[in-house]
């Protein structure tokens, strides 16, 4: 579905329910969709996204592995080089960083080295945010690692029906793809998802919101927080959900701030070389003399993840996307 | 639904204290005090630990990994230390905490979330309260204990002094590359460490057979030429001497040694999990029958360093213990916010003094987004 | 000194022999100084940065270690959690990724998980930097994924004079610190090195030269390459030599482009999320209505770095400057 | 000035041919044909690497690593596989890509900077050109290749077929995570993989005694469950036999295997080095009377297979094929630049293309920072 266009019946799914029965799904269409982690078999996923496929389609299609994120990855770029939709999974993003060298080396820099022979059409699913009283280290978002590493695409939906479409894409796709699930997400929002099969583009953010006055960029479980955010202040607010981090789609987020004339870039992330930052700057490169405000960024702060006690201080929310949509509405030059 | 199957480890290893409590080896030198201690630290654990399931269960701590049936294995490696000496622990060795008078009320403001500064504030170490054995914050990111503890262990040696530094490695995070690091340093500069690993067969819901191919454990310090002994995890008399001797041949420049204490994770990984998802929980009987504490208690009443009434008075005042660290951890405020801040970098920089500032006009109901010049909010 | 006070005599220095006198230097005065990292004992160094070193300090002070960057910052951490001071060496800042566990879980967060109880006052000397026709894994500069991450300094002199200061100084900082050392400047470049022992700051940005039309920021190599452009180009061009990439002079950076009006960024690193996207951020926010044109990034491009064919045509240089700084010059509203 | 001390590994592995010429095993089941390539093969590859380095000290070629000395290793175990199979070689295998015709002139084109699209377009592979053994591109980062090749293989189990996997791995690169990851999991999985421990001894500067503290490489591989053999690396017969053990081991789905083939870096590590600053060079000499090619050419014309003048005549072939590599590749054209976007992701981003588009009109020598709109450079 380009969009909005899936019609059909649709199901109230929840994103965890939506992930396993878009990877059961991928995996009945394609035998070489394999699931590669530890954790992901009998017991189905600390988080039960992997939930009874090990029972469906066996220990050779969903493989507990040894514990190591490096060796994970190390080993589904191979089976990737070989020719397998291998889905490794990094149970937290926070636990990602030991994968680094394999990451570095050869998911996302295979194909490059190799003049385009080698492919690694792998997706890997990371889980990622806070705001479910987790310890610190569980609760990371530190896509900007990512995405200032050229060769891989970053995927990251807002919610289930976007994640249904983006995750049997990135599956299908033959370029290395992180998919980013946003573990809040997972359980505390239901929506209805269209039954037909679909895919979303990899590319294109989604205007999840139409409005006049001022562009919020998003993603992720802030979609939600700025479309409160939206409602509660006294501004026609467009609202742009990216879905995909890397490439992006600077096009849609251009249009839409010359259009509006401000813009708020909205995240979880540290702010200091968060993707605010980059967002910011081009903006400030290509749409500057059309700026009626400062572009500002309502972002987590520049610290290690807090204690769980004061996490809910840290994180963006509504009310701080509010603080500065509101900002930028009263700047005057 | 599947279920993992199991395979049991080799019980060819040494053992002093039989699971029924009699004793098939020659018991360690202690007094009768030592061994009451050790009693008393294993069930003050386990009753510390129980209280902080219940409250997890209640909403006021939020994750907790218990050692329970594991008590044995942290309790006699950290008892072999000495004052001075270095421990780098991880989440699930408390026993060895506690033994070294790790504070049971700063141990649960931690589970309640509290940031580090905040305990510090309100349940300050003193001179009294300071263990006499120097503990790392626990680790949370399996593996990365390890290299740390060889470095902290090197630079005892390249500056002459006879400090010993200990460790922990699950057997799940003996598969970090970590790990590797670690023993193979060690190996290569000699340093003076001990690596205990706490083998307790499950990682979250992966079995230790799925974790290597490699018969035990314990044989994988042999690629690193460090030398190992393998042992009945839950047997505390075996803990203790093994690593007893390690932690001497550590003190005497003999280099490193590499510990397999065999043990079972009889309860859940955590807070979060529910074995009986991916294991047959018929399979704890089998290890229940072999609780470290059991078949301790069993030999103290049989040699008469204890009696019932000892354990009953034991009992009431580890439930004091407990409830009194209980209040403690409780009178220790809510973290204020601005402790996130707090120790990342020295001095204060522009952009944390002015999100500092953000953060504090948030929290006061004012716009923090509207500084257009840089020179601050009026 | 603070920047230019340092007076008396001075000798001709490039920066591997600056390197060199300052590590001697710092472990004649202090024995908890020592070197750790592959290849720095009896072979110096495969730029000999460390020549001569194990001679005069013996191999207790200068530890070849086995080939492990993740053991190498492991092991050094635990050294400076016991309060030595370690310098371990990165050869190459593409072969830092397999230490990213160690850099993330305890040579940057060890003190904040401690609440302040444990230091970590190690300083990583790690060799960056393109030009000298080496294999693309030789000539990273991925000094975002340091400057993302909070609780390390990450330090970048331009020259041997600046080096010799902010070296020092790193090494008797508590905080760890990242010390880059750009490798086309080893050689190249003799400038005139005070001999007394001084010290710079390490949160100050300096000011390479004063104008009025337009600031340059810029670090490392770039600098040079910066005031040949300034040199070449009509406008008087303040640069700003960052010297510290983490935490950020922002104050300096605000002052000069709130004169000038008119800012580029001008580094090696690749564009999307590199340090221009964080300074262009900055100034947008807090300078917006000064701007007189949009902040431009002069940068590398969102690539894996090059082969050496072409690796002149992917790095930034003094023309790819000018272009920039002519730009902004030019802009009209 | 410091200089390491070499400390000499036993010499009690696997052999059989002596370092003069002799016989003292059974030599494998080859044919005089199989027996010429082999020699070929050797003398090919270091004349063609001879010529590399003249050309890197004339500035055509920017660094090489020679595996001079070391020829028998890679070419005894890359002969070892079948057409079909994968390798995924270092830097210092090249006796190996020679055995299964990797063109010279390909592999000069990559030493001298060529992007991999130019060579493509230059140097086409074809039916006749391409290798019947698939080679991975090179790898530079050191461990990486060898969780890749467990994956490899990984696909080839899960898939039934009986392809195999095979690597190497340095002595140096043992240390490095990645080999604990990858030989853990492929002793878990059981593996149809090879993996070839080519311990030359150094890794640049250091000595394969700092590298590890276990006796031996090859033992190493126990603390994962894989079986492994020790053998003289410099013993073209010694190496193929124990690959060839391993390699149907593999195929035969009986799992991996590790294989430790002694030799040493006669030579610089690669042309930015200068061993003499940090070892004897004396030691050497040790090493040059176990020379792969010496011994095996003393061999073939005792046994007959080769005549003196088979040799001259091989030198001379070699000569021209090492010519008209260099003049294949010295005519393929300088990359253009424009070919360092190429391959990162399908389709076109706005960013890929705005970039393109300002690095042509940098070319161009127009000013690529004045499209302020997004809207492309008219
Ligand atoms: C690097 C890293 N990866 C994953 C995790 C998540 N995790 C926490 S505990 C655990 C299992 C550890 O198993 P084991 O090492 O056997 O220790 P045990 O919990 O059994 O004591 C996992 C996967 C982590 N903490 N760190
Ligand atoms: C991860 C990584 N770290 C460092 C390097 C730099 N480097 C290239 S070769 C080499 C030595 C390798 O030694 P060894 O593994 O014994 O292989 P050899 O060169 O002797 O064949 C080093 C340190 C690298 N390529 N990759
Ligand atoms: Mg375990
Ligand atoms: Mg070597």
């Amino acid at each position: 579905m380009s969009d909005a266009q899936v019609t059909g019946e649709t199901t109230e799914r929840n994103l965890v329910e939506t992930i396993n029965e878009t990877l059961a799904a991928e995996m009945r269409t394609d035998d070489t969709v394999r699931l590669l982690g530890y954790d992901i078999g009998p017991i189905g996923g600390v988080y039960r996204t992997t939930e009874g496929l090990i029972d469906e389609f066996g220990d050779e299609r969903v493989i507990d592995t040894p514990l190591s994120e490096n060796g994970i990855l190390g080993t589904a770029v191979g089976m990737a080089m070989r020719g397998e939709r291998v889905v490794p999974e990094i149970q937290f993003m926070g636990f990602f960083y030991p994968a680094f060298g394999q990451f570095m080396y050869t998911l996302v820099k295979m194909r490059e080295r190799s003049g385009g022979a080698v492919d690694v059409p792998l997706t890997v699913r990371m889980v990622c945010g806070g705001g479910v009283k987790s310890s610190e280290y569980h609760s990371e978002s530190t896509e900007s690692y990512l995405v200032h590493t050229p060769g891989v695409r970053v995927v990251y939906p807002s919610g289930p029906r976007e994640a249904k479409g983006l995750l049997a894409a990135s599956i299908r796709h033959d370029d290395p793809v992180v998919f980013m699930e946003h573990k809040k997400l997972y359980r505390t929002h239901r929506e209805p998802v269209p039954d037909e099969e679909y895919t979303l583009p990899l590319d294109r953010a989604r205007v999840a919101r139409e409005g006049e006055d001022v562009t919020v960029v998003t993603w992720g479980a802030m979609v939600r927080e700025a479309e409160q955010a939206a409602d509660a202040v006294d501004a026609d607010v467009e609202i742009l959900d990216l879905r995909t981090l890397s490439p992006l789609d600077i096009e849609t987020v251009l249009d839409s701030v010359k259009k509006t004339g401000r813009c708020v870039v909205f995240h979880e992330a540290r702010r200091t070389l968060g993707l605010g930052a980059e967002l910011t700057a081009v903006v400030n490169e290509y749409a500057f003399d059309r700026l009626l405000a400062p572009v500002q960024r309502a972002t987590g702060y520049d610290v290690h993840f807090p204690g769980n006690q004061i996490e809910g201080e840290y994180l963006p929310d509504a009310q701080r996307a509010k603080y500065a949509i509101e900002a930028v509405m009263g700047y005057e030059f | 639904m599947a279920l993992w199957s199991e395979e049991r480890p080799s019980e060819d290893f040494y053992r002093v204290l039989a699971p029924d409590g009699t004793l098939v080896g020659d018991p360690p030198d202690l007094d009768d005090d030592e061994l009451r201690e050790l009693y008393w630290t294993m069930k003050l654990t386990r009753a510390f630990e129980d209280k902080a399931l219940r409250m997890q269960r209640s909403g006021e701590v939020s994750i907790i990994s218990r050692c329970r049936g594991e008590e044995a294995t942290p309790l006699g490696a950290a008892a072999a230390l000495s004052p001075g000496d270095w421990c780098f622990p991880l989440y699930r060795q408390r026993s060895g905490l506690v033994y070294w008078g790790v504070p049971l009320d700063r141990q649960l403001a931690n589970l309640m979330g509290a940031e580090p500064e905040t305990i510090d504030d309100h349940l300050p170490l003193d001179d009294a309260t300071e263990p006499p054995v120097n503990f790392s914050p626990g680790y949370v990111p399996l593996g990365a204990n390890l290299p740390n503890t060889v470095g902290s262990a090197l630079t005892d040696k390249l500056n002459d002094r006879d400090t010993v530094s200990l460790t922990f490695v699950g057997d799940g995070s003996t598969s970090q590359g970590d790990f590797h690091d670690a023993l193979n340093f060690a190996g290569v500069f000699e340093v003076p460490a001990v690596f205990i690993c706490q083998n307790n067969q499950w990682a979250i819901s992966v079995p230790a057979h799925r974790q290597t191919a490699s018969e035990t454990f314990a044989e994988k310090s042999d690629a690193y030429g460090v030398p190992n002994e393998r042992v009945d995890g839950n047997d505390i008399f075996a803990v203790y001497e093994k690593a007893t001797e390690a932690v001497e041949r550590a003190r005497n420049g003999e280099g490193p040694t590499f510990v397999e204490c065999v043990t079972y994770r009889i309860v859940e990984h955590n807070t979060a999990d529910e074995p009986s998802v991916y294991r047959d929980e018929e399979q704890r009987e089998y290890w229940l029958e072999r609780d470290p504490i059991d078949r301790y208690e069993a030999y103290l009443l049989a040699e008469g360093v204890l009696t019932d009434e000892d354990i009953d008075a034991m009992e009431d005042e580890i439930s004091e213990e407990v409830a009194s660290a209980v209040a403690a951890a409780r009178d220790v405020p809510e973290s204020a916010p601005h402790r996130m801040f707090d120790n990342h970098l020295r001095g204060e920089s522009w952009n944390e003094s002015h999100q500092r500032a953000e953060l504090e006009r948030e929290l006061d109901g004012k716009n923090p987004f509207v500084d257009w010049t840089g020179e601050g909010f009026e």
